[in-house]
């Protein structure tokens, strides 16, 4: 249980999969504009990331190490992910409008978002057990999921702001993300 | 070995492949949702990468948004010229009817022409002024002279000159009317781009108070109205306002003999 | 005892000592008014008398069709010189008659006796107080039959009397109760019969001690009247403030008093109504208190409408040579004049002349987001969002922060450190929040 | 007020009706011209180089403390951060070719306070470079006083503790006594479990940052601002209780392990961050119940990284991730409208 | 297609006008979290060099071929594989940076300047096209993260490319080379080259 809790708040805070792996920046930088469309794209990603981290874990075990096609990893995961994304997207839109309004308008977008297959590549690397990987899947959801919403709150706070004309945009949130990532130094070495 | 393993490999990812596949093309079959057509067109053109730069949620969302008008194409970083081309085609943009309008300022009252009343202190913007008895400038109609026009305008097409009166760039304004908007006393208006002759006041208090608080202010004394034997030109309120239905360019021009020297010949040059 | 007040607000320097102790003073007959037809919230008045037409003091002159209006009165006997725009103290030029007098002050055929109003109904109360053309004379001049009829199926069961005077400076509201105090409370018993209500309050707040005897003493015999002693501070005079402050009531965001079955009237108003309702006298004249450290002899004078400012400002001694600023009104609302020609209206509570040491020019730093002026905002909004909202030009957000319920105070920039207009912001996102709002209302319908 | 009245006389009054009929007359008469501005036209006296410079009175004694303890070098210290600082601001505001009569002195305050949280045998160039990256990029980046979002002391003291970590956390004793140790008290109680006695924690007789070590000067500093209304009471109390609370409650599971609250309150830069940094106005919550949000949050994270992280101390970082939050934390915290129903 | 560019301008926009880092903010995961030192960000961009320009040979070659509604499953495989076989390489010849470099080699797939390149032009021109378009974005971006790499390296460490730079009294910026400053270094990258590209056009 504590193992758990362990890998949780490791992928949340202390290895924040945003400020700390480099992973899943494009989207924290393109998406961070709204607080609101940064939740629920930070939802979006939680709940394809623990999908990921469930069937990358199975085709990894049974498939690719079964066979011993290791090599294969990145080919297949990003084979599998393309194609269940695209399959939760067409299934959310046909029973949910609102639901995909909210949030499957996202999930193209996290197809390339390179957290989704560094999670798997991630879990591989780490040996985690099955349970452990959708732990961690979700955990890095969450921790992306925290970021990019604190992103979106200090973007919408610096549209206030007089920033100079040249860092607007990109230059800004990447100097904000060094902050963060600055304070997020404070829990090294707590896990 | 090697063998095996290529065989493995074959038949696995083939397997993967074959399996998502159809399922797939199935899901595409059942699970079809009826939406814009032009939304998958311009979701073609757009580059696909889903990389959320234009801070949309993916392509898609984007082309939705596009469609639906909410979202300028520049937005998309990473869009091609060729492609911003062909989705303005499918978008159609509307082409507006009928000539081109452009804004005109209808004041001459700058500094130096215009009396001053009073000391400003406060936002320098005009419609902050208006809450303060309308600035420092003594016309309470015509331009008061802090740029809200000049900020409002998308397309860098109005400045100030150095008597603080706004001047229209007629070549690049589009007659979108952000100006006229900003403006709180409605200084700017909307002319077609052929109309040349304006009476550039808007002061419509008796001719000695006009006078009063401006050097360039329409009196009322109808000297334009007489000399064009009133085609063209009426004076109502105080004010003479150019009829550009009946005015026409055979007419002599009444500008020399304005008294004031408001009646003036606004960009004739763009049109040679 | 504690003192009654609402939350937050301010405590700005008071000033009153100025003309505090001053007796009221009639000003000499002025020899020409300027009567604006627009002197009230509502529609504005046409004019009904003609260019070189005889007029009597009292008489009506422009009248308005409009329920939210009210008429205007020839303020001097005398002949109607011309109609044309004026500069006007709320801002642009405006449209006002302009009497040139006879300087023999004829007035109207007046009741001969005094009226026994107890045996009058309240509409014809409402009527003769619509007919004098009385307005809230405490500055917003919203006309007061309208305040009397409230819409059916509203009960109004308390009536206050604001006599806080809660602006710096201003001592008009105060020397009317300390020498008109009988009048106040008559006024007060006409407006709570033409109410129909059974409890009426006088709130004064604590620093005008000689006012809040002289009004106990006047309604000893009226137990249904109290006077309520308030504690001193901005902006205790605003409407919801003072129900606050006095009864505990709240009125809800976009609402009114009536909402919470309150109506409140200004002394002055009280005073007039008495006027108008016993003598039939119409509203010609109003007490204004000239001060500041700009006039050489601060003064409450009691100056017929429509006369220039500056024949009140010379009557108090004439301008100091160092005065930069004329404010008609309070220093925390009142509105700043280009000039000394724009006449006295219903609405002129007061003329405050500053010089420079009273106002230095202040520069403007960047918010530093103290927060002091969410720790005075009395409507409890957040001032400081509100004006950055404004400038980035967010309305929605602006709106959805509550932007519209400001109340324009200006307890917020009173007490910014960082000098930011904060008032002006705010109110430049009301108007765009407002033209916004119309928009889509008409594109909706 | 001056008593020399001036005769109103009917001849004046006439006079003026003449000139009164037209505007033009009017200008011509009134050639003073008046001044137009939107009300209020009355201001308190309080202004922001005010503010600013009232902070740093408040920190003099703490400052004059430092200088006692540890001796003449850390003046040099603090003279260093304090002029790169200003020079920094100086060239930044003339780079967006902002007026530079604009000195608010908080540029001033930034450089003392990033060194009163250094080290004290800390390289003077290196505190400077803190002080420049404080400005620069804490600051100036986000558009100036008032624009951004973290404390740009602590982001300075952060990116410096980053970067010379080593640096950062070798302490020299205090010169003015004999010293207890030269650790600081939090971390001989982290790696050692040496406990320092309360007496000196409060009063300052222990090692550690330049300005952070006794207690009751910074208390005394920071009543004093309290009582200004140049600090917001709810952060220091929320702050302090929330540690205060949480602190005893691991205390009181196992108080081998975890030190006890009236430790956690007096030792580290606990008492300079609570007064002086989490309630810098610029980087704190604007509302009441933000300020309470901000204040237990910062209580939280500091207890999480003092108990189980690896460093020592965690009020920098406490404050720095909380301020992350402010916006959020603005967003979400509007006040209750007058009249508006309660929910 | 009215404007067409000449092969030149083709190659040149990938190096400025449309660079991928820095003006159009694409493929930032790598750019960040492998640049701690010259030598991995200069191989990291030779990574994506290779990937980038076989690929769009392929998918240029087979772009009349590839249906519509599976252009992009079609286009990943294509790059993973490319991606694969280059991450075997590194492996195999230089262990070390592979190591270094980490899973960001097969993360290279979901690099979005690779799929945006694909989308936006190898699918849509020519091979010989494609092959220079590719080129130049590739060497765009690794001249980009080679500069990001050694001024993170020279701050970091003192060293370029492991070359001793600075004097030895230099205490290095332990920070550079962790992630608070990548994002901070990067930061400023971009907003010089706004302003150097505001000047530029001016």
């Amino acid at each position: 249980m504590t193992n758990l809790l362990m890998i949780f708040i490791s992928a949340v805070i202390v290895n924040n999969y945003v400020l700390v792996n480099f992973l899943g920046i494009c989207p924290f930088v393109g998406v961070s504009k709204k607080i609101a469309q940064s939740l629920s794209m930070g939802m979006a990603t939680t709940f394809v990331m623990t999908l990921t981290a469930a069937v990358a874990w199975l085709i990894n075990r049974y498939i690719l190490e079964g066979l011993n096609l290791q090599f294969l990893q990145t080919v297949s995961f990003i084979l599998v992910i393309a194609s269940l994304v695209q399959l939760v997207e067409m299934f959310i839109k046909k029973v949910s409008k609102p639901l995909y309004d909210a949030l499957g308008i996202f999930l193209p977008l996290i197809t390339t978002n390179c957290a989704i297959l560094g999670v798997a590549l991630f879990l591989v690397l780490k040996e985690y057990n099955f349970i452990e990987s959708i732990i961690f899947g979700f955990g890095a959801g969450a921790g992306f999921t925290l970021a990019i919403v604190i992103m979106a709150g200090i973007r919408e706070e610096l549209e206030l702001a007089d920033v100079p004309e040249y860092f607007k945009g990109g230059s800004i949130t990447m100097i904000i993300a060094g902050c963060l990532a600055l304070a997020f130094m404070g829990f090294s070495g707590l896990i | 070995m090697i063998d095996s393993s290529l065989i493995y490999a074959v038949v696995s990812m083939g397997g993967l492949g074959l399996f998502f596949a159809i399922l797939i093309t199935l899901a595409n079959k059942k699970l079809h949702v009826e939406e814009d057509p032009r939304i998958e067109l311009i979701g073609d053109l757009l580059p696909g990468a889903n990389c959320g730069s234009c801070g949309y949620a993916g392509c898609a969302n984007f082309a939705e948004n596009l469609a639906g008008g909410k979202s300028q194409l520049n937005e998309c970083p990473v869009c091609g010229a060729e492609a911003a081309e062909k989705i303005a085609q499918i978008l159609g943009v509307e082409v507006e009817s009928g000539e081109r309008q452009v804004a005109v300022v209808m004041c001459q009252g700058g500094d130096g022409t215009v009396k001053k009343k009073a000391e400003y202190e406060g936002i320098q913007s005009c419609i902050a002024a208006t809450f303060v008895s309308g600035g420092e400038r003594a016309c309470s109609y015509g331009c008061i002279g802090y740029g809200d026009c000049v900020a409002a305008c998308p397309f860098d097409a109005i400045h100030m000159n150095e008597k603080r009166i706004p001047v229209v760039d007629r070549e690049k304004c589009t007659g979108c009317g952000k100006c006229v908007e900003a403006c709180p006393l409605n200084v700017i208006e909307l002319h077609p781009i052929s109309h040349h002759v304006f009476v550039l006041c808007r002061n419509k208090d008796s001719g000695k108070n006009a006078r009063a608080v401006c050097s360039a202010a329409c009196i009322g004394c109808k000297i334009c109205e007489k000399a064009v034997d009133g085609i063209g030109f009426n004076v109502t309120d105080n004010l003479a306002v150019v009829d550009h239905k009946k005015y026409t360019k055979e007419l002599v021009l009444p500008t020399e003999k304005c008294p004031t020297k408001c009646i003036v010949i606004v960009g004739q040059a763009d049109e040679k | 005892m504690k003192l009654k007040t609402f939350r937050k607000g301010v405590h700005p320097p008071e000033y009153k000592y100025l003309s505090e102790h001053k007796p009221l003073e009639n000003l000499p007959l002025p020899a020409e008014v300027f009567i604006p037809l627009h002197q009230h919230i509502g529609a504005p008045c046409r004019p009904i008398v003609e260019k070189g037409q005889e007029v009597r003091t009292g008489e009506i002159i422009g009248q308005s069709s409009g329920f939210v209006s009210s008429p205007v009165h020839a303020t001097i006997s005398g002949k109607v010189k011309t109609i044309d725009n004026f500069p006007h103290p709320l801002g642009i030029n405006s449209q006002m008659i302009h009497i040139v007098g006879d300087g023999e002050d004829n007035w109207v055929n007046l009741a001969k006796s005094d009226q026994d109003w107890e045996k009058l109904t309240n509409d014809e109360i409402v009527e003769l107080i619509q007919k004098a053309g009385i307005v809230g004379l405490g500055g917003a001049a919203f006309p007061t039959h309208v305040k009397l009829t409230p819409p059916k199926g509203r009960k109004i069961d308390t009536f206050i009397l604001n006599g806080c005077e809660c602006e710096p400076f201003l001592t008009a509201d105060h020397r009317m109760m300390v020498e008109q105090s009988e009048e106040v409370v008559l006024g007060v018993r006409i407006l709570m019969k033409a109410l129909n209500v059974e409890r009426g309050f006088i709130g004064v707040e604590n620093n005008k001690p000689d006012a809040i005897e002289a009004l106990k003493h006047a309604c000893a015999s009226y137990n249904n009247i109290d006077v309520i002693p308030l504690r001193v501070k901005y902006p205790q005079g605003a409407e919801k403030m003072l129900i606050k402050a006095v009864i505990d009531r709240e009125v809800p965001t976009g609402g009114l008093p009536l909402d919470v079955g309150v109506v409140v009237n200004n002394v002055g108003t009280a005073i007039a109504v008495a006027e108008a309702v016993v003598k039939q006298k119409p509203l010609v004249e109003r007490v204004v208190t000239v001060t500041g450290d700009g006039v050489h002899e601060p003064k409450n004078v009691i100056a017929r409408i429509g006369t220039p400012f500056q024949n009140l400002v010379d009557f108090s001694g004439g301008l100091i040579d160092d005065t930069v600023q004329i404010i008609m009104g309070g220093p925390m609302m009142g509105l700043a004049q280009h000039s000394l020609n724009v006449p006295v209206i219903k609405a002129t509570s007061g003329i405050l002349c500053l010089t420079d040491r009273d106002l230095p020019r202040k520069k403007e730093y960047f918010c530093i987001q103290c927060g002091n002026c969410i720790g005075v905002c009395p409507m409890n909004l957040l001032p400081t969002r509100l004006a950055r909202f404004a400038q980035v030009e967010n309305w929605e957000i602006a709106e959805s922060m509550g932007i519209l319920n400001c109340i324009e105070c200006g307890s917020c920039a009173y007490i910014c450190p960082s000098n930011i207009p904060l008032v002006q912001h705010i109110r430049i996102g009301k108007l765009k929040v407002n033209e916004l709002k119309n928009k889509q209302k008409s594109n909706n319908a | 007020m001056e008593e020399n009245k001036q005769p109103v006389s009917e001849g004046k009054t006439t006079e003026k009706k003449e000139t009164k009929a037209t505007p033009a007359a009017k200008e011509k008469k009134s050639e003073k011209m008046f001044l137009l501005r939107s009300s209020p036209h009355m201001a308190t006296t309080d202004n922001v180089p005010r503010i600013m410079w009232t902070v740093i009175a408040a920190l003099m004694p703490a400052v004059v403390y430092g200088v006692y303890n540890f001796g003449f070098s850390v003046l040099l210290t603090i003279l260093w951060s304090v002029i790169a600082a200003v020079v920094t601001e100086i060239v930044t505001n003339k780079m967006r070719g902002r007026d530079m009569k604009n000195g608010d002195g908080s540029a001033v305050l930034t450089g003392l306070l990033l060194a009163m949280t250094l080290p004290p045998g800390f390289p003077k160039a290196y505190a400077a470079i803190g002080s420049v990256f404080a400005i620069a990029i804490g600051k100036q980046i986000f558009g100036g006083l008032g624009y951004n979002i973290f404390n740009p002391a602590l982001l300075g003291r952060a990116f410096l503790q980053a970067s010379f970590s080593v640096k950062m956390t070798t302490w020299t004793a205090p010169v003015s006594m004999d010293a207890i140790t030269t650790a600081t008290p939090l971390g001989s109680f982290k790696f050692e479990k040496v406990m320092t006695p309360y007496f000196d924690l409060f009063m300052g007789r222990i090692g550690g940052c330049i300005g952070e070590t006794s207690a009751l000067l910074i208390i005394i500093g920071g009543i004093y601002l309290l009582i200004k209304k140049y600090a917001d009471w709810r952060i220091p109390v929320s702050y302090l209780g929330t540690v205060f609370i949480l602190g005893g409650l691991f205390w009181l599971i196992n108080p081998e392990q975890y030190p006890d609250p009236v430790f956690h309150l007096f030792s580290g830069g606990l008492m300079l961050g609570a007064f002086f940094m989490a309630t810098d106005m610029v980087t704190s919550p604007v509302t009441p119940r933000g300020t309470w949000i901000y204040g237990v949050g910062l209580g939280i994270v500091l207890i999480v990284i003092r108990l189980f992280g690896g460093l020592p101390e965690g009020v920098m970082y406490s404050i720095l991730f909380m301020n992350a939050f402010v916006p959020l934390i603005n967003r979400y915290t509007r006040l209750k409208i007058f009249g508006e129903p309660k929910k | 297609m009215a404007t067409k560019k000449s092969y030149a301008g083709e190659f040149l926009k990938g190096l400025w006008d449309e660079n991928p880092v820095l003006r159009m903010q694409l493929g930032l995961c790598p750019t960040l979290a492998v640049t701690n030192s010259a030598i991995n960000g200069f191989s990291m961009g030779l990574a994506v060099i290779f990937t980038l320009v076989m690929s769009s040979t392929i998918i240029s070659l087979a772009r009349n071929i590839i249906p519509k509604e599976v252009r992009i499953p079609t286009f990943i495989i294509v790059i993973a594989t490319f991606v694969t076989i280059a991450d075997k390489m590194l492996a195999a010849y230089f262990p070390d940076i592979s190591k270094a470099l980490g899973p960001f080699v097969p993360l290279i797939v979901v690099n979005c300047i690779i799929m945006g390149r694909q989308e936006a032009f190898a699918s849509k021109n020519p091979v010989g096209r494609a092959i220079i378009d590719a080129l130049g974005m590739s060497i765009g971006f690794t001249i980009t993260l080679t500069i990001l790499g050694s001024i993170r390296e020279l701050l970091g460490v003192g060293t370029i490319f492991a070359v001793q730079i600075m004097p030895s009294s230099f205490e290095p910026w332990m920070v550079m080379v962790l992630q608070p400053g990548a994002f901070l270094t990067l930061g400023l990258m971009i907003g010089v080259a706004n302003w150097i590209n505001a000047r530029r056009t001016k």
